[in-house]
């Protein structure tokens, strides 16, 4: 893979390219504009995918910083104190989330070819800019570029919300905007503050990954980071924008919005917030934890008595993103894998859910799920595609849903978040009731209404829409080894930035602990000891000073107590 | 003598100031401001400001004040028929007396830090009131002045165009 | 020699009688002649400072306000002659069709 | 052949595909049928070949795995897809592939002329497909497929008359209900695996591995809280106390689902994880009373039950999730080989009894349908006197409810002996053995009662049907039949691969071990071994103890017998008046006693209204609420402050002047 | 009796007002001889007027020279924001012909006093003593209450001038107050001379008389600018005043307050910035609140680019309370998007009204993104860039003058900003959803575009994405243009 193309910036601008060329095509020729917009979005993710071969697992390319790949770095505004760069780059946790982005994008597209019959032309520019957003923000590696992508987005989602939308499509519209707006603009104070903090320079994120901040300062820059974050998930409880929007966009945006939109704020955590602020990352991981696992709970019995299908799916995402969220914020190999993993599974099944309630909306101008019931019957292709996608959302093994829900859940076990991922746990009960439930309503039962007797099965058109989707569901089920195995070094990398402080304290900790039971504890676990020093081989750190207890209850009573060593800290100190 | 002096024209100048803003009727109004005017260059003979004196009475008392009559002629401005609500009175004076108490305070508090110049009585006998700011005006600030000559130009303009019959 | 303050205090008298009559009359050209009063009031300021200060530069400054006065007043004059053209009113509680 | 291994899952995989695929197109019955009966054939014959090739290896080797890549792996976590062959697995296979095989062809004869042929079959490779890899996975998260992957498949097959309302949400409730054991399951992964990780550094979830590792596992504490997780497991799928509900409901699916899942193959999946867990188990005595007393309860307390249905397969569903009490049982009193053993026999005659059942509607609905009457062709109370229009069916039928009442020597006489012997002489659980056999032993007369109940009912008497429908009755065809044939054969003779110790010393002398046993030792070798280091060993009980209870126990049979045709044949006139003389009673028992209903109230329905409360009065009141009061306050501050801008100048000149008033003023009195 | 000698007259320091006033007078002198219906070539000759004077100021950039005894200087400080001026007054007359024809007020005297005030806002900001900064103030009013009264026959007008003119003269008495105050206190009007005489005798910064001087001038500022409580007169002017005056007004006048402010206090009195920091904090909260929130409930696009602008003096404050050359830079950059973005705003407005000021509400936009897109997507370019979103200048300016607070500590204040921020969202936002999201009520006849009003909007959206995208060199410019 030649460095010396620029691949991101090529891969960012295509879309770009395509909106103008969109700009010159007569917008009452809606075959050409569909077109054109496909087959830049197509180019596009053709584009994406030397990304994927070129990309070296174990980050030993040249040109390589800090795991980073592809790097691009041209000086854009050097004015007073500031030095803003045109700096991209991936490592494994972007990589995928551009591919996403690249892939879902042909699929938005076709999903509306034809259910958009006016503003084609407007529709198509909104898409390929949105992609332009999405695809920036990823790749960024610059703060400032960064916030720019991130804000950009919001407008093209905003008009296709407003726009293209539901009856209640404004409402929808500019409570997302604003909703986001607000966490992102106090993200863009704590983003200046820190700048300042690290004291002049560039916006490069890989410098600020140096920083050692005082704890007061990570708090409150952790909290405007997060809350920015938080909203873009959506965590619980500022959620509510989601299910509107949802509701209200066409099913292309809600495709787009569920699949890769909500990642950037979950990505923003995994590359943000957490390695920058490590002390308030551990501070803030049993709030953030209680957050997810009410969220899962919580959205899964909302999403449960839900009328509208589209609603249902959207509280079923503020679910999911709860599982994404307790996995990163386990800070163990698993967990972050787990929410990786889960962020593109997410992707891909809620995205292809999306598309099926888009399918019977386009058929049937209703989403009440009273207004239909034995579609399986009229629908047979329908129903097994329905039925694939609803069990990926499930987590049914086999699917991709389940690699990712595992792994947050055994990341999130083995963490202190313990008692979390017992209660997350029961998500797996909650999500097969409502998922199941409006399924069996929707599909099954008599077929009743005349206006259901009459439904079309799925078209060629919106069978290979799917057929993609459903091939990832079954490959990332089976096989999900490809996406781990580039995942993992920058994983790891990600721990070792967000753990570096803890590493310190843990150690004496351990110590400490170790100090009592001595006796017991050699007998017990002659590997302890040497583990507290590798806490990234092991998962978590903690766990090594909780070997250390000789009977195996208190064992589980001390790890669960010592949340990454945060707070054994002071008891330390004591000792020694 | 002098502060005897002072203070009966400073009771005018007050006294007149006051009529300028209970009078009902508009010219009384004028008349009254037109004391206070004298009363002012009285104060400015006294504070060894002759010119200024003059400028006073010629400019404000004799063009500003008789422009301002003329419009209230023209307009046929009555008197004030309807009193405004006697809670706008009543706050705009509680509001007077606040500022009046609080330029008191600090006038009391305060004092003229400045750096003290040359010029003293002497040197206005000798070499003529007329002459210093004359001095002043084509020298120090000769830019001012000529900025001056826009402000009308712009200001004549104004007045025509707005006021003019026809366009 | 008086001292300064009498001169200070009389203008600051002025100038607070000068805002109760802005603030308290109606007719827009009593209100010019209070806005007149004010700056008159700062005028005695002025060149009170600039006797105790020895210094004439107050005195010009009072000169360039009185130019100023001049041409607010053929300006503002102006002003509402036009409007009375229009409105038949120099009241300024006739000046209110914006608001909110 | 253990090469080979990975063809055992694949072939009823290609069913899958090809009839999930071109199945629609194909529309041969016969055909789609076949396919899918061969796969599971296949399947069946590779077995054979490694039980062959197992069976000629020395026991402790009797062991094999077979990786084929591995899944998952992170950190340290790491699942392979391998294939664990063991004399477990083995027999699973066996019951499995065998069972699955005969239900298949069954099946084809069944199903005939359905809509939707093609997708029973997909569903039905695919459940094999499952069931397959959970009794041979290697590891607990492959099993964990396996197991959600039957729960999958089982879902689907009971809501297969998805246009029916009940059968949608009999599947929904199983698959729910499964999911909490689910729930449990992974949990119990977890601790397991986070415990032997931390703690010992062994981080692996594969079986062999964790066995090997068993030592290090303490007595009690955390390992009772893996088992107990696990066993929550256990109770989803197998059907125990408190999660059995789903599966009476689960009979809205076609029969011979009913005898592949509900009753061979997936419900005994529990019991095989515990089985092939054995060495944890073992080691938590908490745990074990908790399953044999869990197991007990249900045998007994779904015993109560299936007295009192008049549905055919209700009752059948009752006997099982009975019948899978005893096996819990087994495993509560350590008898894992004895659990394993009834698992074996009740997969066969609990097969044919379900395969008969199914004979029996379908000559039913035939005959109804004849007669244009929408009468239930499973309510046994418009049968009666079949046995003469349909011989084959009632003797295989008659063949399997005597293995099931356990009288001596059909297969379920061995097997419940065993276990009920072991409840009494295991050395777990001191004075509760007295009661956990009390237990079983009650629920042994009770399901020789109801049992013959449904037979007298259903075979015996005069019809109840008109005439011209009994005219209609008729011997299913020879599909359907063969398999009754062969399970009833399996039922009668299947029970001497386990013959118990003290009847093959006095009969044979000896002659003729307890094969079953033996074979499956090596599996069980840990537990045995622990129990011996511990202390506690086999208990010496006395060989006339053990004839005595044997005795007992079929006495209890025959009466539960003798008491059935008491009341259906000699004096039918009995029930009616003990249904008027108890009706409270009755009723409780006729309803289940309103466990569901007791479920509904307790959990369903508050559910239900937390969630719409959450909803409607959290969601859209309170969060939406607060975003939109704060832009409703900020509107409506616009609204107020707007008017402070009044277009009046001396307004404009006031708020002016007390700018500076307050200005000025916070700087003179600060 | 001796001859007053004249000091030597450097006239390069005045050279952009020179010329700019020799234009101003031949135009008045043309204005006689051109028939009504061609005035616009006047408005042709001043933009030629402008761009000599422009050529003239960026060509002293860097040198900074002191003229006429001290009184006004040309630095770079003084450069940047007279271009501002020159590019707000060229806009405002390229806007202006087709509305004045329209409404029927075409009168050639609108480019000299158009200039005459482009004068005054020079002298505002190069003026180095308070005289010349009052005459420069007073210029400049006194061109703008004959400019929002220009058209006579509009009642809305009329009102709008006299409203101007009294609250205007009202705040001047307090500013002169200020100044006289300041005069008694440190014995000069030159804000060198202040400067150096309060540096060496700093007991004088503690006089109540210097403070208060201080205070009053920085209300007479505030008033200019737009600065809540003294931010009244604003929406009702705004409104009333003819539509390009108004786009003039809300960005060169507010610039100029904002460069005499920042001289004056930055320059005169640093030593009091304890002070009016504080002051500035509160005035700046209130402002940026106060326009928001009101701003959320107009209907009146006018109207509510008034509030909006009242905000955005509020965010300018933030820049100017942090009282750091950041901070400085931040404001002239501000100043510099604004003028585009405000004045390309009111030239749509300009573009949809129609005569009488009618369809001025934003009902009236209802589904202009489909009907003129182009000139719908232009216009939301401006509104985005309002709302402070990237990739625009209003972002850039936004977050140079938020970071430039934070750096000086004050996170909240920054904080107050940006929530203030999202919340005028809403409002720019709603003009959006009416052009895209509604259906058009009525068919709306559309006049066309003139080539000046195009020429405007061209350059306004091209500056403002310029602007936003690669803003580096102008920054550095306003950057260089602060370091006193």
């Amino acid at each position: 893979m030649s460095q010396t193309l620029p691949l991101l910036s090529i891969l960012t601008f295509t879309p770009l390219i395509g909106a103008i060329l969109l700009l010159f095509v007569n917008k009452n020729s809606h075959g050409v504009l569909r077109t054109v917009a496909m087959v830049v979005s197509v180019l596009t993710f053709v584009l994406s995918l030397p990304l994927i071969s070129g990309y070296n697992g174990a980050g030993t390319a040249p040109g390589n910083i800090g795991g980073f790949q592809f790097i691009e770095k041209v000086p854009w505004i050097a004015a007073g104190p500031f030095q803003m760069n045109y700096q991209l780059g991936i490592d494994g946790i972007s990589l995928w989330l551009v591919i996403l982005a690249t892939f879902i994008m042909p699929i938005a597209i076709l999903s509306t070819w034809t259910a958009v019959e006016e503003k084609v032309k407007e529709y198509m520019i909104c898409l390929l800019l949105l992609e332009v957003g999405m695809i920036g923000t990823f790749v960024s590696l610059d703060l400032f570029l960064f916030y720019i992508y991130w804000e950009v987005m919001l407008i093209p989602m905003y008009f296709i919300i407003g726009i293209w939308g539901g009856k209640n499509k404004i409402y929808a519209a500019v409570k997302f905007f604003i909703y986001t707006m607000v966490g992102s603009l106090l993200m863009l104070v704590a983003l200046i503050v820190l700048y300042f903090k690290a004291g002049g320079g560039d916006f490069n994120i890989l410098r600020f990954y140096d920083l050692t901040l005082d704890p007061a300062s990570q708090t409150w820059l952790f909290l405007a980071f997060a809350l920015a974050f938080a909203i873009k998930v959506p965590m619980f409880p500022l959620h509510t924008w989601l299910p509107d929007a949802h509701t209200e966009a066409p099913t292309a945006g809600s495709v787009i919005l569920a699949a890769v939109l909500l990642k950037m704020g979950t990505y923003g955590y995994v590359r943000f917030a957490m390695p920058l602020f490590p002390d308030a990352t551990a501070t803030f991981t049993p709030l953030i934890a209680t957050l997810s696992v009410i969220g899962i709970v919580y959205a899964s019995l909302v999403a449960m008595v839900q009328a509208d299908v589209k609603k249902l799916v959207a509280y079923s995402s503020v679910a999911h993103l709860g599982f994404v969220m307790l996995g990163i914020f386990a800070l163990n190999t698993q967990g972050i894998t787990g929410g990786m993993l889960q962020m593109l599974n997410h992707g891909v099944s809620t995205g292809a859910l999306f598309l099926i309630v888009g399918f019977i909306y386009e058929r049937r101008h209703t989403r009440l799920i009273t207004d239909f019931g034995g579609l399986a019957k009229q629908m047979p292709v329908f129903a097994v595609m329905f039925m694939i996608v609803t069990f990926s959302s499930i987590g049914l093994p086999g699917t991709n849903g389940f690699v990712g829900e595992f792994l947050v859940l055994l990341g999130a076990f083995q963490s202190s978040l313990r008692w979390y991922a017992i209660i997350a746990t029961s998500g797996v009960i909650l999500s097969a009731v409502y998922m199941l439930w409006m399924f069996q309503r929707v599909m099954f039962g008599e077929l009743k209404n005349p206006k259901n007797q009459v439904l079309k099965d799925l078209n060629a058109r919106e069978v290979i829409i799917m057929l993609p989707l459903l091939f990832l569901i079954f490959f990332m089920g089976v096989y999900p080894r490809p996406f781990i195995d580039s995942m993992a070094p920058s994983i790891d990398r990600l721990i070792k930035q967000t753990t570096k402080n803890q590493v310190a304290k843990i150690a004496p900790a351990a110590a400490a602990m170790l100090a009592v039971p001595a006796a017991q504890a050699a007998t017990a676990a002659p590997g302890a000891p040497a583990e507290a020093g590798a806490p990234a081989a092991t998962g978590a750190p903690a766990e090594a000073g909780a070997a250390a207890a000789p009977a195996a209850t208190a064992a589980t009573a001390a790890a669960a107590a010592a949340p990454h060593g945060a707070e054994p800290a002071p008891a330390a100190h004591e000792v020694k | 003598m002098e502060s005897i002096f002072f203070f009966v024209v400073a009771a005018v100048a007050v006294i007149s100031g006051i009529l300028v803003v209970t009078c009902k009727n508009p010219i009384n109004s004028a008349l009254s401001l037109v004391m206070t005017f004298f009363c002012l260059a009285t104060f400015y003979v006294m504070l060894d400001a002759p010119f200024m004196a003059v400028t006073q009475v010629i400019v404000y008392a004799g063009a500003i004040m008789v422009l301002i009559v003329f419009v209230i002629m023209l307009l046929n401005v009555k008197t004030e028929t309807v009193k405004r609500g006697s809670h706008a009175v009543i706050s705009g004076t509680v509001i007077g007396v606040f500022v009046l108490f609080q330029t008191c305070w600090f006038l009391m508090k305060g004092s003229m830090t400045g750096q003290v110049g040359v010029m003293d009585k002497a040197m206005v006998v000798k070499s003529g009131h007329v002459e210093l700011i004359g001095k002043a005006l084509f020298t120090d600030f000769l830019l001012p002045f000529e900025i001056t000559s826009l402000l009308l130009l712009a200001a004549i303009i104004g007045a025509v165009i707005l006021a003019k019959k026809k366009i | 020699m008086l001292a300064l303050n009498n001169y200070l205090i009389v203008s600051a008298i002025l100038f607070a009688i000068g805002t109760v009559g802005v603030l308290t009359r109606r007719n827009a050209i009593v209100i010019f002649m209070c806005v007149e009063m004010m700056l008159n009031a700062v005028n005695l300021t002025f060149i009170a400072f600039s006797k105790y200060l020895g210094n004439i530069d107050g005195q010009v400054f009072v000169f360039f306000v009185m130019t100023v006065a001049a041409a607010e007043a053929a300006v503002g004059l102006a002003l509402m002659i036009a409007f009375y053209k229009n409105r038949e009113s120099i009241d300024v509680e006739d000046v209110n069709l914006m608001k909110l | 052949m253990f090469e080979y291994v990975w063809l055992i899952p694949l072939f009823p995989l290609i069913g899958v595909v090809i009839n999930g695929l071109f199945g629609k197109k194909i529309k041969n019955e016969m055909i789609i049928g076949g396919i899918a009966s061969l796969a599971v054939f296949g399947s069946f014959l590779v077995s054979c070949g490694i039980l062959v090739q197992l069976l000629g290896m020395p026991g402790e080797e009797r062991h094999f795995e077979k990786t084929i890549f591995t899944w998952i792996q992170s950190g340290t976590f790491k699942a392979d897809v391998g294939f664990l062959i063991d004399p477990l697995s083995c027999v699973m296979l066996m019951v499995v592939t065998g069972a699955g095989f005969l239900i298949h062809l069954y099946s084809i004869g069944y199903m005939h002329g359905e809509e939707g042929f093609y997708r029973y079959f997909t569903y039905l490779n695919l459940f094999v497909f499952s069931m397959l890899l959970l009794v041979t996975g290697n590891n607990l998260l492959l099993m964990f497929v396996g197991w959600e992957g039957v729960g999958l498949c089982s879902y689907l097959l009971i809501g297969y008359y998805f246009h029916k309302k009940s059968a949608g949400d009999a599947g929904k409730k199983a698959f729910v209900m499964n999911r909490v054991g689910d729930f449990g399951f992974l949990l119990g992964l977890f601790t397991l695996f986070w415990y032997m990780g931390s703690t010992h550094n062994v981080w692996t979830i594969n079986f062999r591995e964790l066995a090997s590792h068993a030592d290090m596992l303490p007595v009690g504490g955390v390992v009772t809280a893996i088992t107990l997780f696990f066993f929550i497991g256990a109770t989803g799928k197998s059907a125990q106390i408190p999660l059995y509900t789903w599966l009476p409901d689960a009979m809205e699916g076609p029969t011979p689902v009913s005898a592949l899942i509900h009753a061979a193959t997936m419900v005994t999946a529990g019991v095989y994880m515990i089985a092939r867990m054995n060495f944890i188990y073992i080691k938590s005595p908490t745990t074990l009373l908790v399953i044999a007393c869990v197991g007990a309860a249900t045998a007994l307390f779904a015993a109560t039950i299936g007295t009192a249905q008049n549905d055919i397969k209700r009752v059948l569903a009752y006997s099982t999730v009975s019948q899978l009490g005893y096996m819990f049982l087994a495993m509560g009193v350590g008898a894992f080989g004895a659990g394993v053993f009834h698992l074996m026999t009740h997969a066969f005659f609990k097969a044919c009894l379900f395969l008969g059942s199914g004979s029996v509607i379908h000559a039913m609905h035939h005959a109804l349908h004849h007669e244009h009457s929408d009468a239930d062709p499973q309510d046994m109370r418009n049968m009666g006197g079949l046995r003469k229009k349909m011989p084959i069916t009632f003797w295989t039928f008659l063949i399997a409810t005597i293995a099931i009442a356990g009288i001596p020597g059909f297969a379920g006489f061995f097997s419940k002996d065993e276990i009920l012997w072991q409840a009494f002489s295991n050395p777990h659980h001191g004075e509760m053995n007295i009661v956990l056999w009390l237990a079983g032993a009650c629920a042994a007369g009770l399901t020789a009662f109801y049992m013959f109940r449904l037979v007298f009912m259903t075979f015996f008497g005069k019809t109840r049907l008109s005439d011209k429908a009994y005219h209609h009755l008729h011997e299913s065809p020879f599909v359907i039949v063969f398999p009754l044939i062969v399970l009833a054969a399996l039922s009668m003779f299947g029970g001497y691969l386990g013959v118990p110790k003290v009847l093959s010393e006095f009969f044979t002398g000896g002659a003729f071990p307890n094969y079953l046993e033996h074979f499956l030792d090596p599996v069980f070798a840990y537990s045995t071994n622990f129990m011996a280091h511990s202390g506690h060993g086999e208990g010496h009980h006395s060989v006339a103890l053990e004839w005595g209870l044997m005795g007992g126990s079929v006495l209890i049979a025959c009466g539960g017998i003798a008491f059935a045709w008491a009341l259906y044949i000699a004096y039918p006139a009995i029930p009616g008046r003990i249904v008027a003389t108890f009706p409270v009673l009755h009723r409780a028992v006729y309803n289940k006693w309103y466990v569901d209903e007791i479920y509904d109230f307790m959990i369903v329905n508050p559910c239900k209204a937390f969630s719409n409360f959450l909803w409607k009065g959290f969601d859209v009141v309170i969060v939406d609420g607060v975003v939109n009061g704060v832009a409703a306050v900020v509107r409506g501050l616009s609204g107020l402050l707007r008017h402070v801008q009044t277009g009046l100048v001396h307004n404009y000149a006031f708020s002016m002047a007390l700018g500076v008033v307050v200005i000025v003023g916070c700087y003179l009195f600060r | 009796m001796e001859t007053i000698a004249i000091p030597a007259i450097n006239l390069a320091v005045v050279m952009p007002e020179v010329i700019l006033s020799i234009v101003a007078m031949v135009l008045l002198l043309v204005n006689v001889f051109v028939p009504g219906k061609n005035k616009g070539y006047l408005g042709f000759l001043s933009l030629i007027g402008l761009a000599v004077t422009a050529a003239s100021t960026v060509s002293a950039w860097g040198l900074p020279v002191l003229g006429f005894n001290g009184t006004v200087v040309q630095d770079n400080f003084a450069i940047f924001f007279k271009v501002i001026f020159l590019i707000s007054a060229a806009l405002a007359i390229l806007i202006s012909d087709r509305y004045m024809v329209q409404e029927e007020c075409n009168q050639g005297e609108l480019y000299p006093l158009i200039l005459f005030a482009t004068i005054g806002m020079m002298l505002m900001a190069s003026g180095t003593d308070l005289m010349v900064i009052f005459l420069g103030l007073e210029l400049l009013s006194i061109c703008l209450y004959v400019l929002a009264g220009f058209n006579r026959a509009s009642l809305k007008s009329n009102e709008a001038g006299l409203k101007y003119f009294l609250l205007g003269a009202f705040s001047t008495g307090f500013l002169l107050y200020g100044m006289a105050l300041t005069y008694g206190a440190t014995g000069s009007t030159k804000i060198q001379v202040i400067y150096s005489f309060v540096a060496g005798n700093p007991a004088v910064a503690t006089n109540p008389l210097f403070v208060i001087g201080m205070l009053l001038i920085a209300v007479g500022f505030s008033f200019k600018i737009a600065a809540a409580p003294f931010h009244m007169w604003t929406p009702d002017v705004y409104e009333g005043a003819p539509t390009p005056i108004t786009a003039f007004m809300s960005a060169g006048p507010k610039a100029a307050g904002f460069a005499a402010f920042i001289r004056v206090m930055i320059f005169a009195f640093p030593m009091l910035n304890a002070h009016w920091t504080q002051v500035l904090w509160i005035l700046a909260v209130l402002t940026m609140t106060v326009g928001n929130v009101i701003a959320l409930s107009q209907d009146n696009i006018k109207r509510m680019l008034a509030y909006s602008s009242i905000a955005h003096a509020g965010y300018a404050l933030v820049g100017f309370t942090a009282c750091n050359a950041q901070g400085a830079a931040g404001i002239l950059f501000y100043m510099l998007s604004y003028a585009f973005m405000n004045i390309g705003a009111f030239a749509v407005i300009i573009l949809i009204g129609k005569k009488g000021e009618k369809n001025g509400n934003v009902q009236d936009f209802a589904g202009l993104g489909f009907k003129k897109p182009l000139l719908a997507v232009i216009f939301s370019v401006f509104l985005f860039s309002l709302a402070g979103i990237p990739p625009t200048a209003g972002f850039i300016g936004k977050f140079y003058l938020f970071s430039a607070a934070i750096k000086s500590g004050y996170v909240g204040l920054a904080i107050i900003g940006v929530l203030n921020s999202a919340a005028s969202v809403y409002y720019y936002l709603r003009v959006m959803v009416y052009m895209y999201m509604k259906d058009p009520t009525e068919e709306f006849d559309w006049a066309g575009a003139t080539p000046s009003i195009a020429i405007c909007l061209l350059a306004c959206v091209g500056a403002t994405l310029v602007l936003g995208i690669v803003p580096g060199v102008v920054l550095e410019w306003a950057q260089k243009a602060v370091m006193f």
